[in-house]
């Protein structure tokens, strides 16, 4: 398997690996997972306002996962909570340079935004995971 | 910002010995023995006399005449004319193959081809060890079974099939055996004198011989329909220009490739392996403990994923399974088969060792593996049993 | 006994050039282009580099794109892998298959085993030169023909046939056609990006490469049922694990075997040649005195005993025919073919040229040759007529 | 083809080549061939009394034919004429280490001489060929 240089320096170095400290304030979480793809994602992003303070991670899955997982929290810092629904699949793994049969596992995190994303807008659920 | 390169994926294939080496370069020049073999001028004919050397150098090294010894292009080939071969030959008495699920792919994709031309095949269950037992062969003989194909030392665990035992169940029912060694010389004892078996694949590759060439032992009187026509080499069995520096070669891996004086060092860098690795939480031998080869140490690493591990530890050269499926995304077939979740089995590594492994690139190796896994299990911290199970 | 040692059978096979050797030697190396180049890390991906780079070098030499060149253990493989893989391909489509008299074993034997599983053959009679006329390709193909298979270069007279025009007029009907080109690289341009065919066998041994390597060029789109199984190497068409330092090897004699420049230095010395034997009285070239390869020169010298002839010159390395049937005894079925006579064609020698041949050696070969048929002449003093005829 | 040294040696030199000149007296010719397989053979002795004096052969054949030619002649000289239908060839096939295949061009050989034995004991068929 080849891997991008992108894909090589953000499985080396993951930005934005770890998880928020307990009960810090305007935490939502989003989990998503597939077994047969044999990839699980947490998303957690701290939202002050409508603007994503900050983002954080877990994944187990492939070098591709960890680096899309490091990508997507890169690119969500300090934009509108809404950005949580609107990144393209498609667009990371070209900018990745991921082979077409890792779409699946990238579908994956794509579910933990959306799970993020409901997490923020429905507080009550938001408690979950954090 | 690969430190060093170490490699440790023997079984996929092995380095060129610089003997064999030698031995193939002489072929290679100008005035050196290159000419066709089955030429009958003063020059073809000394590239006969090489050609007979290097048949009766591998005859000894599995204990059987070299008669008995045809070369072809590798065990793939190998194992393709001893099945396709022996159950066209016999189609009338029986259209009955038994082989096992752990078995390589040349054996496993002709046995599916061969059901495809209405063929029956039966695949035997190993235990969660790998293993076949004897009793398991006998009972799935039937009075229409004309072959038993079963591998010698597995290429993903290593582990060691009893084929003297086999063999006799198979010979006391009048059934034909045939057995993948592509990977046995030099680690496991081939002892064609003493097993009852038909047929043998075996390949120079894997034993610091060259890629591209391989033979199949046939015992004298077993029938066997050839794949190629074309010329008489071989015998009929199979045509084509013989290879003089391959075969060559392979003649000098093959001597070279002495058991008893290899397999204990590999065992002892494999352990080695295994007594630094085994240190790691949850780590599992997958595999028989005892009863395998020197050279292949397969492990799962619970919660780890393989193709992040690997990427992990990219100066390290070692693979998920079999190199010829390694495009292929699937779990391998061999850890399923034994039992393995798709986690466990995309979680494993197979190590093996060869010849030039040397003990301080171990010691290095369960240093980098040690800290990867360490890191990637905190990569995916809090995720769900099943990552692990 | 013998003063010098000459060799002119590089029909037969030829020495690996140097350049060659030298490639081939770096993927011999412990730390050389070792891996299998189906492995996923990256010593595996510099060997499928150099793969992928050979397939290119093949590719180029015949006009033809990298990825329609598929690799096997030479031509012999080739040829089957073609007549067998597309008449089983196509079998509910149609059961005739076309070649001709004068084609290598690898093909006739082909044949003669589809004729055995009930297909059905038509050989086609060459003209008293060995040429095919398209039109008689034409006038045999019928509604069930699915495949014709003709051969580029002759390899015991090197009579070339018109394969741009055979291809139209299989190309035109629906049929496919089966090129045999292994004795073509470097003597006699093959033009795939011109020519309507849609399967090539190719081999390394008779263009300065490695035995034991060939390939097969597959117009994208034609069905082909694989020979061998197991492992995913070469798209399914071949697997088996690729040969490296072979592949290497094969793709620099590729590269180096230009037509343009080598195949007027091969005429000018195999004129020489015939220059010089054609003084001798009585003898007579064996096949097209124009369409023809530069490589090869068959002549037949009536009234002696080829066997006789051959231990007479025995320090000059030539042949009577295929090297592949040099253990039998019966005639050249390529020269019968052309309607000599037993006592002919058992008189005929095929000498053949290649890159190392020199003006001085030719010269000393005429003279040899000159003197020992005159010798043997005189030792069947008063032979009958029948002799000579 | 491998040949034996004895082979090698009596094809490169050949004793006894030729035929003798017309009307030498008590010549005795034998001729014999087989178009299938391409051999032709004619042996001369010259019989002194009952004792053959010299022998002369000419061979259209593979190498292993001139040598037994070679060898034939030798052994015949100053044997008994009845020595022409004592020669074994499945011996000299032995003597000349010559493959199995090549017994039949020998038998052709063993014809030439019943062929010279006949003419010997025949001698108006005898002229025939001198
Ligand atoms: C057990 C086994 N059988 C067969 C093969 C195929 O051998 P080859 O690469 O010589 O075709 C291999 C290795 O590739 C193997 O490990
Ligand atoms: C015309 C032709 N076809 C096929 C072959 C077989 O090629 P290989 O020796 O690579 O199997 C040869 C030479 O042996 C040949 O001359």
């Amino acid at each position: 398997m080849d891997y991008s240089l992108e894909v090589q320096q953000r499985f080396h170095s993951p930005q934005g690996a770890g998880e928020f400290a307990e009960g810090t304030p305007g935490l939502a979480t989003g989990e998503a997972e597939d077994r047969t793809l044999n990839v699980w994602v947490r998303i957690q992003v701290q939202v002050v306002g409508t603007v994503i303070r900050s983002v954080q991670f877990r994944v187990f899955g492939c070098p591709h996962m960890l680096a899309a997982a490091g990508w997507v929290a890169e690119a969500l810092q300090g934009r509108e909570s809404d950005a949580l629904r609107e990144l393209d699949m498609h667009e990371i793994r070209k900018t990745l340079d991921a082979p077409l049969e890792k779409l699946g596992k990238l579908l994956v995190l794509e579910d933990a935004l959306q799970a993020c994303w409901q997490a923020h807008n429905v507080p009550a659920q938001g408690q979950k995971g954090a | 910002m690969t430190k060093r390169s170490i490699y440790l994926d023997y079984a996929a294939t092995t380095p060129v010995d610089p003997v064999v080496a030698a031995a193939m370069r002489e072929c290679l020049e100008l005035d050196g023995t290159f000419a066709n073999p089955s030429s009958s001028h003063s020059v073809g004919q000394r590239a006969r006399r090489r050609v007979e050397e290097a048949r009766a150098q591998i005859a000894a090294r599995v204990g059987a005449p070299a008669e008995t010894i045809s070369f072809t292009s590798g065990a793939t080939e190998s194992d393709n004319l001893a099945i396709q071969g022996a159950m066209l030959a016999h189609r009338d008495r029986g259209r009955h193959l038994i082989t096992s699920r752990t078995e390589h792919k040349a054996v496993l994709d002709t046995a599916a081809a061969m059901e495809k031309q209405g063929f029956d095949v039966t695949y035997l269950s190993n235990d969660s060890e790998g293993v076949i037992a004897p009793d398991q062969v006998a009972d799935a003989i039937r009075a229409d079974t004309t072959l038993v194909a079963i591998m010698h030392v597995n290429n993903e665990t290593g582990v060691v099939q009893d084929i003297a035992a086999i063999g006799e169940c198979c010979r006391s029912r009048g059934v034909l055996l045939h057995v993948d060694a592509a990977q046995s010389i030099g680690k496991v004892p081939v002892q064609l004198d003493q097993w009852a078996v038909d047929l043998v694949a075996l390949t120079a590759h894997k034993a610091y011989g060259p890629k591209g060439i391989g033979a199949l032992y046939v015992r004298p009187g077993t029938k066997l329909a050839p794949l190629l026509h074309g010329g008489e080499q071989e015998g009929g069995v199979r045509p084509g220009t013989l290879a003089t520096h391959q075969i060559v070669g392979m003649g000098q891996a093959y001597e070279l490739a002495d058991t008893e004086r290899e397999a204990p060092a590999l065992a002892e860098v494999r352990d080695r392996l295994w007594a630094g690795l085994s240190a790691i939480e949850g780590v599992r031998l997958n595999g028989h403990p005892t009863q395998r080869s020197p050279h292949v140490l397969n492990v799962a690493f619970p919660g780890v994923d393989g193709e992040s591990l690997r990427l992990g530890i990219a100066d390290i050269a070692v693979s998920a399974g079999a190199a010829c499926n390694s495009s292929a995304a699937e779990a391998s077939h061999v850890l399923s088969a034994l039992g393995l979740s798709d986690a466990l089995a995309a979680s494993s590594q197979r190590f093996s060792v060869g010849r030039f492994t040397a003990a301080d690139e171990i010691d290095y190796v369960i240093e980098r593996v040690t800290a990867e896994v360490g890191r990637l299990r905190e990569l995916a911290g809090g995720a769900p049993a099943w990552c692990a199970k």
